[in-house]
């Protein structure tokens, strides 16, 4: 048996050893990928709000700049 | 009555009274109802309105008196897509949203050609809370929800209970609106109210309770 | 209770300041993980040599055990900021709560999965009813309960509050899973490692198993660094330096 | 006017109780986790010996998860008593009895089925034998939808009165009663080596007629309860 | 304007709840009817042994006991909630903590009190010696207010969510387990002959703590769960 | 107890405003409430009337603004005796009589000294149904056993949601006189209302909500 053969066998007890590994691994890669997935997300809602808040910024702009001509910026 | 209809009436109703432990609740009723009319339910507090029309959709068996429907005695199972009764509960699931809710009904009830969920609501004022869950909505808004079923679902008589509470004025106008165009096409509707009510599709009936 | 430290915990605790101070962290601290992580398995699963009793199934003790030290020290973290954010109404301490809250869960997920795992070789079952299994399965549902009652609520804010008082009430249960061994007579193995005298274990052991600890606690600190991050941006949504970033990071 | 046919109205009927049940997951899940609380807090109650779990562990889980559906079956009509949904039921044009067949079915799927689908894991617990397993599950098959159906018609029954839990009991146990004899007879007859199926057999004959009758008197039950 | 003192407070908190509970006194025997449904089943399900049964007894009358009170625990808050009553209470003019304290007994007395009467009969149609008994009377009185007084913390705490059972068995989950291995374990050690009275004693410690404790913690955790 | 300056409004409330998600509810309110005034609070369905009061009450926290309480910041613990909040959700044991839900309100609240229970229901015109269960009385009956709390209960600011809704005319008479005589007694009322108030105690405020 090649050396690389011994360490995967781990002494018969690979069948407990790599799968404990193999949880470790998945679950710290699953954790972290979660987050990453969600900041995706919540920077586009951010940006879906900031479209809409500018809309309606604009339309409120317009329909009172007849009455208050100095209000609006330069 | 004085009424030009040659047809028979749509519901008739005689002597109709209702017991609760062997006490009627109210005097015995007697009314007519046409295509085409709409008729209010008048009375105080406990004055049995509410009683009267759970009668008349069917949710109370009748105690004494007959109910006549088209001509005919009221035969539940003839008629029970042409009632639709709205009461103090308002039949909605706090859980879904107010679109989820009408198509419920809808796909209970059927539903009237070429109006959508989406068109009714927004025609009773919830257009932009149509995905909101109803648990959400204030009281009028949910009272609204309930409403737009009058818009959607086929139905010739409507028993609407207090349909005008909680409502705020441009709501009370919608549904004057609402009997106006349900009368003016045919249909009839029974109301209770307390307030006024400004119908302008000639003038309601009234029936008087008393306790 | 001195009126300095709401202070200073406004400091630190204003979003955009933590925002950043997390962010410059955060790689830093992934970085030392993945080299802790790496020397440790290196240690652990190759130069170690295996156990006279146990053979090579004892090498699942390089993720058990700081697993599981993590699973309690991270309840430990939450509850502090979850009395924090009750007193205070810190918002930073709210998230860093609520956002410590999954990373545990999963730490003590591994725990009872690696646990069942060695249990089988060594006890001959993957599950007993013994004090130390059943108090660490308690912490997986406290942590759960948790999360749980976070999003059970519609009001972010509010749930964060509801659950950081049930985070509070279920800290009794920490002491409990590690002084279960030496209360109950169980299965499970008392301490072997002592940080302040000698412990029963050998140093080629040991030393993997510290690097592994100081892995997953370094990987803690970037994990929960990017959770509240990204939840600072969307309780601060409608803020000015919130609107910055989004429209900086297109 | 659009008249929707039967079939729109049972996936109508259908989809709305499954969707309030996914609205509410909580809830789905808590029959599921009572019985997990109840198969964990037996080793505790009784010491964690192997031999004992495993002798009793097939009564066990039958009579968790016949419980755990007793819980949610109070629920079954009462919000929609509540929020006058119920009324709006009765009153619609369609046929009472298969809509309500149709709040049964999903009663059953959000409650019995994952209680079912949890029960090799419960009987796992316990330790009970892999090879008793698949009899366990026939058992419990048969039994659900039979209790379901069942308590179905007693909760419309007690759908009007006041003091509708005791009643309810009441009038469940003498059904749930034979549903377990036949049901832990089988899984007994299983882990012992005999043959289990006549006992199944007798549970799928009492299903088979319920399937039929219990939705029309359940139809009839409610229509009596409201009336007040 | 005359004010009431707290103790007339107190007493209409009380009498409310106590009258509420008798108007629906069918209500109250419902987790009565469930325990004795359980005990009953459990010979069914498992054959009727006598040596098994009783060596079962003990510990299936203790989780049979803290279950039906369990399924009692939701209902503590729900029906205040929906019809306005907790809002009126939350605006008295009153300590809340002390209202809600007496809630909690109420509820105890309602639900928990009756199971404590029958508890002997139960352990009796399981064969339990009579010897044992008193000892397990005693686990219970502790253990029942325990498990009342910190499952209102946790009721109070998904007050304003949409109730979901899910996650209430899913808190209460970690406050049952100690509860019943310390009960259990005295009712153990009485059958063996042991001396019983160390876990008893914790029980009560946690007992004195939570009678102290919960009620604060349940006015402050229906705050926050109100605000919406 | 007196305030030393007279003109120091019994609530006075500075751009309050109430946050569900980090979005504003309503816009800013401003006002002031001195003893003996009437306050009705105006707006279309969902304009945040509902929310607005359950703040005032305490039951929703303060997001923005301030408020004050007799010239003072509003301390809960100080004045909870002193507001009285009336909601859409009424606060009755459906199981319970009129009269038993009353005794629980005063053994919580403390009483108005000459009032007695039987006096207030007999008042707000539910004599002979004192001992009949909630549940069995109708809507209008329902809401005057509410009611009644104002007549029993001590209390100088009432916050009444819709106390009209579900009345006949005569319970919104009785509604309008129980305003008459709390404000000639010193006492403060903020009523939402989306019908007419007859209030014959001088001109009430307006505040207007919008969304
Ligand atoms: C599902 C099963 C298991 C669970 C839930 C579990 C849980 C835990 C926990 C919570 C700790 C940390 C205790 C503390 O530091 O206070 C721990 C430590 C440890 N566990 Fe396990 N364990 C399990 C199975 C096993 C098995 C089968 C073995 C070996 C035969 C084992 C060996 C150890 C060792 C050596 C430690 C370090 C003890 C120390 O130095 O404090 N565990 N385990
Ligand atoms: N479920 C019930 N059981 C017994 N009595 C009832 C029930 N519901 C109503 N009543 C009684 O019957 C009478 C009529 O009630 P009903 O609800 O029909 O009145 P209403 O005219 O609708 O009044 P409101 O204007 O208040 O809605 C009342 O005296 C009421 O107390
Ligand atoms: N519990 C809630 N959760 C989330 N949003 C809510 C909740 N209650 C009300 N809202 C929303 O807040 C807004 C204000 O509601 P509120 O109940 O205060 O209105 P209102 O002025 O009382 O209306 P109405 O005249 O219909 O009673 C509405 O848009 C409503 O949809
Ligand atoms: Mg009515
Ligand atoms: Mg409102």
């Amino acid at each position: 048996m090649s050396s690389l053969q011994t360490f995967l066998a781990m002494g018969g007890y690979a069948a407990y050893v790599w799968p404990a590994y193999a949880v470790f691994f998945a679950v710290l890669i699953a954790d972290s990928v979660a987050p990453r997935l969600r900041r995706r997300r919540v920077l586009r809602e951010l940006r879906a709000r900031l479209v809409r808040q500018s809309t309606r910024q604009n339309q409120a702009r317009q329909s009172r700049e007849p009455a208050h001509p100095t209000s609006s910026p330069p | 009555m004085t009424s030009p209809h040659i047809a028979a009436p749509l519901l008739e109703v005689r002597a109709l009274s209702f017991q609760r432990q062997d006490e009627p609740v109210f005097a015995p009723v007697d009314f007519q109802l046409h295509a085409g009319e709409l008729a209010l339910v008048e009375g105080d507090n406990g004055s049995g309105k509410t009683t009267l029309l759970r009668m008349l959709a069917g949710l109370l068996h009748v105690g004494e008196g007959a109910l006549r429907w088209r001509g005919a005695p009221l035969q539940r199972d003839a008629c029970t897509g042409d009632i639709l009764f709205l009461g103090h509960q308002l039949g909605l699931k706090a859980d879904l949203s107010a679109r989820e809710n009408l198509h419920i009904a809808t796909g209970l009830n059927g539903q009237r050609a070429g109006v959508s969920a989406a068109a009714a609501l927004a025609d009773i004022g919830l257009a932009g809370y149509e995905d909101e869950p109803v648990r959400r909505l204030s009281a009028g808004q949910k009272k609204r929800a309930a409403l737009a079923r009058l818009l959607l679902l086929p139905a010739t008589l409507w028993l609407l209970d207090e349909p005008y509470a909680n409502l705020d004025r441009s709501g009370i106008a919608r549904v004057n609106l609402l009997l106006e165009t349900h009368t003016a096409a045919g249909g009839a509707a029974l109301v209770t109210s307390h307030g006024a009510v400004a119908f302008h599709g000639g003038e309601p009936k009234h029936i008087r309770m008393h306790a | 209770m001195a009126s300095w430290i709401p202070l200073w915990l406004h400091k630190l605790g204003s979003p955009p300041t933590f925002y950043r101070f997390a962010g410059t962290l955060r790689p830093w601290m992934l970085a030392l993980a993945l080299l802790f992580g790496l020397i440790g398995l290196y240690g652990g699963l190759v130069l170690a040599p295996p156990d006279y009793q146990q053979g090579d199934a004892y090498r699942i003790i390089f993720i058990h055990v700081p697993s599981a030290w993590m699973s309690m020290f991270i309840y430990g973290v939450m509850g502090m900021a979850a009395f924090i954010a009750l007193v205070w109404r810190i918002k930073l301490a709210e998230v860093v709560a609520m956002e410590s809250a999954p990373i545990g869960a999963a730490f003590t997920f591994i725990t009872l999965v690696t646990g069942s795992l060695w249990g089988k070789p060594m006890w001959g079952t993957w599950w007993t009813w013994d004090a130390r299994l059943t108090s660490e399965l308690v912490l997986l549902f406290l942590y759960l309960g948790v999360i749980g009652l976070y999003h059970a609520f519609e009001d972010r804010r509010q749930g964060a509050r509801a659950a950081a008082f049930l985070a509070i009430i279920g800290i009794i249960n920490v002491p409990i899973v590690h002084f279960s061994v030496n209360w109950w007579n169980t299965l499970h193995q008392g301490s072997t490692v002592n940080l302040f005298g000698p412990s029963s274990i050998v140093w080629a052991m040991l030393w993997p198993l510290l690097c592994m600890t100081l892995a997953t606690k370094f990987y803690y600190a970037a994990s929960l660094f990017r959770r509240v991050r990204t939840d600072l941006l969307a309780l601060e949504g409608g803020k000015d330096w919130v609107r910055k970033i989004a429209e900086s990071e297109a | 006017m659009t008249s929707p046919g039967l079939a729109t109205a049972c996936a109508a009927m259908l989809r709305r109780d499954l969707t309030l049940a996914w609205r509410r997951r909580g809830d789905i899940a808590m029959p599921v986790l009572y019985a997990l609380i109840v198969t964990m807090l037996f080793p505790f109650a009784l010491g964690p010996e192997d031999t004992l779990l495993q002798r009793i562990a097939g009564g066990v889980v039958l009579v968790t998860v016949l419980l755990a559906m007793l819980l949610a079956l109070d629920a079954m009509f009462s919000s929609d008593i509540e929020d006058g949904s119920l009324e709006q039921l009765v009153l619609a044009p369609r046929p009472l009895a298969l809509m309500l067949g149709m709040k049964i079915l999903a009663h059953w799927i959000t409650t019995a089925l994952p209680l079912i689908v949890i029960a090799p894991l419960l009987a796992g617990m316990l330790h009970l034998p892999g090879a008793v397993m698949p009899v366990l599950l026939l058992a419990l098959l048969l039994a659900t939808p039979l209790l379901s159906l069942l308590g179905a018609v007693l909760v419309a029954l007690t759908a009007g009165t006041r003091r509708s839990g005791m009643l309810l009991a009441l009038m469940l146990l003498p059904l749930c009663v034979p549903a377990v004899i036949f049901a832990a007879g089988a899984v007994a007859a299983a882990q012992q080596g005999l043959p289990w199926l006549a006992p199944l057999a007798w549970l799928g004959a009492a299903l088979a007629l319920a399937v039929v009758l219990a939705p029309l008197a359940c139809a009839a039950a409610l229509r009596i309860a409201l009336d007040a």
